[in-house]
């Protein structure tokens, strides 16, 4: 394993505090229990968005906080959920006083911690709502099942959600566009070539040399199939498709197309898959109002690419255009 | 020696110890079906309990197990650290602030632990997880406290049950946790709760063993 | 090779076409001879900035196009710098009648084609100067070498540069303050892992497990020497005492530090070794006053890390932090 | 058959050819001790050349050189680009309008381009670049034509001095290019400059050769 760390264990609070010093316009908390907040909260009135979960997907969730998208983050270890502690550290900073809205991706550890976290904060008399976030279509949603990922669309939930608060939504409008939000998101990545997570020292996966992984987890787990490197539209296809049926998207729909990378993945690439993507959906009728290219929701240096695509009116339309001033997003004003 | 709650104390600190010693074995088994953290994690909230029941005053067997459980949930993260602490907060408050324990109580505390992971995880037996452990090391011990073992004989006879239910996790599909978006690639894998499950219970009944019967 | 594009001859191309599709605020010319423009150029009375080079370091150039920066880029192929006809198709787009200013790194190949390129516009009767950037420390200065190389430091020269045109700086000062940016900046690299040219198809180089490339260049052009991979701190006051000794800077000295990614280093590494690298400057008695991290000239996917430091003064920081909007770098209005 | 105007884009033609089938050895050479472009830059360029040719007018061998020179510079980019766009541009114009051209003809246009690279690149000899090559075969062109050989056989030995010049870039330590970030370590390899500015002039005299001798 060759990275750019000290000690494995120290690796979230040393990259925290790297972080304090690149982003004034932060309150980072880099020591347990570790949190990131915008340094303008608590906002009187306005209702506090907070996400979070394991370390290694960055800018997700930290590089979000700001003007527009989220009051506070709280980092976990890296791929592992947050502590309760820490959600509540993060609420206690981050509380105006109009509720919070908790966004969590489904997975057990997170989905779990924020739960426990929610009932300390009920106790503390905040009013407290959940919205989990289920976009990746890899895997299949069953009663015996885990229940599907949330991977790149939680960056769409987080701004839509953030643009509402920043504006003075209430707590009840907040839940109301997540929920619409994540209803009318989906997404699916590949990978590459797999990421070493630091305290581990092994690659989470290892693939031949001709071989990719057809709907990756942002956290290296498995997806439907192994298959060959193929030209880039038609690895475009293979993650669209599904992408498409599940909702199901029809043509017609006006849609926002963010293609994402895995971390290890040149902007080149991802330009080019973008283009690909963007081809296929204006043949099939779509139109592709938005766009996102970036690495935004990585795996550390894995490989790979995801594609997701949100269903847009006008709600969701002017949210998203509404300015945004994080360190990993930012536009408007 | 009592089985009060400086032997409990004492037989924390041998989990502690355990789960340091395999750590990188929990880690390579979360690597093969999960993310590969769960020894990381369990490491990090471990060595936070040794420290803190290293420093605490006399307490009834409960409370120590409160300590423990609220050190893990504020300390370990991911599935395990809301799990195991549920399970520990669950045998407390079974356990009171009865000052010793016997086979009745130990059962009864591993009772309360297993309907706490399964109201929490909402995962069954035969699911793949740390249930699979859990759950026969709960009955087995159930029956040894009804044929009246003393406690260190009733967790003798729950690690046992925990190993097994822990070796019989290779041949199942994960149907809860990270490992079931293998779905049939994670057969043949040990569950990694499962192992530290099977690792807690050992130690713990080894500890009691050691350190003698209670009343 | 594994990477997601369709035919390697057309990368960059395929490339430019998605990034059209991202980027409505730019005009992007995709095919021969491919420039990228802002979408309001020619703006009158504005002098132009323009720059270019080898495509493979996204989002250096073309991300950033737009206000308060380039007002046009011209991507040549992966590493290869562009040719005279798509500067001067660039300068044709972007020249609003106050001359231009063209950035560019030091390379023989982008100085040679430049250089023809400036004689073609020149022969147009457009007002037109060229500046050489070269901030590579690793590379020692002689005549009797092609000189130090431009890396990082790029960015720095048009962001500055950029901000003066926009507020209506004339042709001479536009120069003047390139020629300062480059007198003030220092930069140098290391890489832990290669890239690959889509047309070449192995690995620019190789190294062992535990080796790393020290003074790396942004074509993976080999640097000092080849070493131990060493803890982050360490590593760190490796590419800082060079630079600190380059200049020379001073103790006293406010400085802008930024923390660049070669391509496939993820953000948790780069945050970790921004702050090892201000808690090390701070030591020395350096004023650290402005940040930036991401990845912004790259390498395709090669795995390192660039530092770069530059000396600020009142007008250099007012500068950085006026208003900017391009695709990677944005901030202020 | 006549060193004319169509003789010359014949042979312009077969030096697409031999820059396509050395299109690999040249990206190898380069990636050695370059960036790994060389010889896709130099493909890249002479497709366009060969479709432009193979679509031209009669024209006068200057004219010929002249458009090869012009694509060159729009297509190729990189340092090889301008320096080959301006070898051939400097080569058109000591050729005039010559419509013929015999052995002094070729020995001035070599002699041009020589000096026209190293005032662009600023590379002398030893530097371990395509002066290296085109030095040496300008210098043994113009010793040939002294002797009064043709056009064809001015250029077999510019292309035998090219040839010699390229090999003894091996062992050179480079001072300019890419090649001299390299330093010490540059040594050992070919300079795919110099290498491609040999197939060049080889391809050159074989069809010189085999088109017959001029006036
Ligand atoms: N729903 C659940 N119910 C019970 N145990 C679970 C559940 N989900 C996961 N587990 C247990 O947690 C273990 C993984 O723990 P850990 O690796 O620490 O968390 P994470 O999966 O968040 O990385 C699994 O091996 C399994 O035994
Ligand atoms: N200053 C120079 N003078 C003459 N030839 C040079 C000079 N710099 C580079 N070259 C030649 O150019 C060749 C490299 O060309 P190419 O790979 O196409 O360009 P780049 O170096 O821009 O990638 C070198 O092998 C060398 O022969
Ligand atoms: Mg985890
Ligand atoms: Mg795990
Ligand atoms: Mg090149
Ligand atoms: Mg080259």
């Amino acid at each position: 394993m060759k990275k750019i760390i000290n000690d494995p264990a120290a690796v979230v609070t040393e990259a925290l505090y790297g972080m304090a010093q690149a982003h004034p316009e932060l309150r980072v908390q880099h020591t347990d229990p570790a949190y990131i907040v915008r340094a303008d909260a608590p906002i009187p009135d306005r209702v506090a968005i907070v996400s979070g979960g394991g370390s290694g997907h960055e800018p997700l969730h930290g590089g979000f906080v700001g003007p527009g998208m989220l009051t506070a983050a709280c980092p976990g270890p890296v791929f592992t959920s947050p502590t309760p502690d820490q959600v509540q550290a993060a609420v206690a900073a981050a509380h105006g006083g109009a509720g919070v809205l908790l966004l969590v991706k489904n997975y057990t550890g997170d989905v779990l911690n924020f739960e426990t976290a929610a009932e300390l904060i009920e106790a503390e008399g905040i009013d407290v709502r959940t919205v989990v976030i289920d976009d990746d279509v890899a895997v299949r949603d069953s009663l015996f099942t885990a229940g599907r990922r949330g991977v790149a669309g939680t960056l769409l939930v987080e701004k839509i959600v953030g643009a509402a608060a920043e504006a003075g939504a209430d707590l009840d409008t907040c839940e109301r566009l997540a929920r619409k939000v994540v209803d009318s998101v989906r997404s699916m990545g590949l990978a590459l070539a797999p990421c070493t997570v630091p305290h581990s020292g092994e690659p989470s996966f290892v693939l031949a040399e001709d071989e990719i992984e057809i709907g990756i987890g942002i956290h290296g787990e498995p997806g439907r199939e192994r298959t060959r490197i193929a030209p880039a539209q038609d690895l475009v296809r293979t993650l669209l498709t599904p992408v498409l049926e599940d909702l199901p998207f029809t043509a017609g729909d006006r849609v926002l197309l963010f293609t994402n990378s895995m971390g290890g993945t040149p902007l080149i690439e991802l330009y080019l898959a973008h283009g690909s993507a963007v081809a296929l959906l204006n043949e099939r009728g779509f139109l592709v109002e938005r766009s996102l290219v970036g690495p935004y929701v990585t795996s550390l240096e894995m490989q790979g690419i995801s594609l997701t695509l949100l269903r847009l009116d006008d709600e969701l339309a002017e949210l998203w255009d509404a300015p945004v001033s994080t360190p990993a997003l930012r536009w408007g004003r | 020696m009592a089985c009060d709650g400086s032997s409990m104390v004492a037989a924390w600190l041998g989990v502690a110890e355990v789960i340091r010693a395999h750590r990188d074995e929990l880690v390579r088994l979360d690597r093969e079906i999960g993310d590969g953290d769960h020894g990381e994690n369990l490491r990090r909230g471990f060595d936070v309990v040794a420290e803190r029941l290293a420093a605490m005053d006399a307490a009834t067997p409960g409370a120590v197990l409160k300590s423990v459980a609220t050190t893990l949930i504020s300390t370990v993260g991911g599935a395990a650290g809301p799990l195991f602490g549920t399970a520990l907060l669950r045998a407390a408050k079974a356990l009171g602030d009865r000052a010793t324990l016997d086979g009745t109580a130990v059962a009864e505390a591993l009772a309360a632990s297993s309907e706490g992971v399964i109201a929490r995880g909402r995962a069954e037996i035969g699911d793949k997880t740390m249930v699979d452990a859990l759950v026969p090391a709960a009955k087995a011990a159930e029956s040894a406290a009804q044929r009246g073992d003393s406690a260190s004989g009733v967790l003798a006879e729950a690690a046992r049950a925990a190993t097994r239910g822990a070796h019989d996790t290779v041949e199942l599909v994960a149907r809860k946790g990270r490992a079931s978006y293998l779905g049939p690639r994670s057969a043949g894998h040990l569950d990694p709760g499962a192992r530290s499950t099977e690792l807690i219970l050992t130690s713990l009944a080894a500890s009691a063993g050691s350190l003698g019967e209670g009343s």
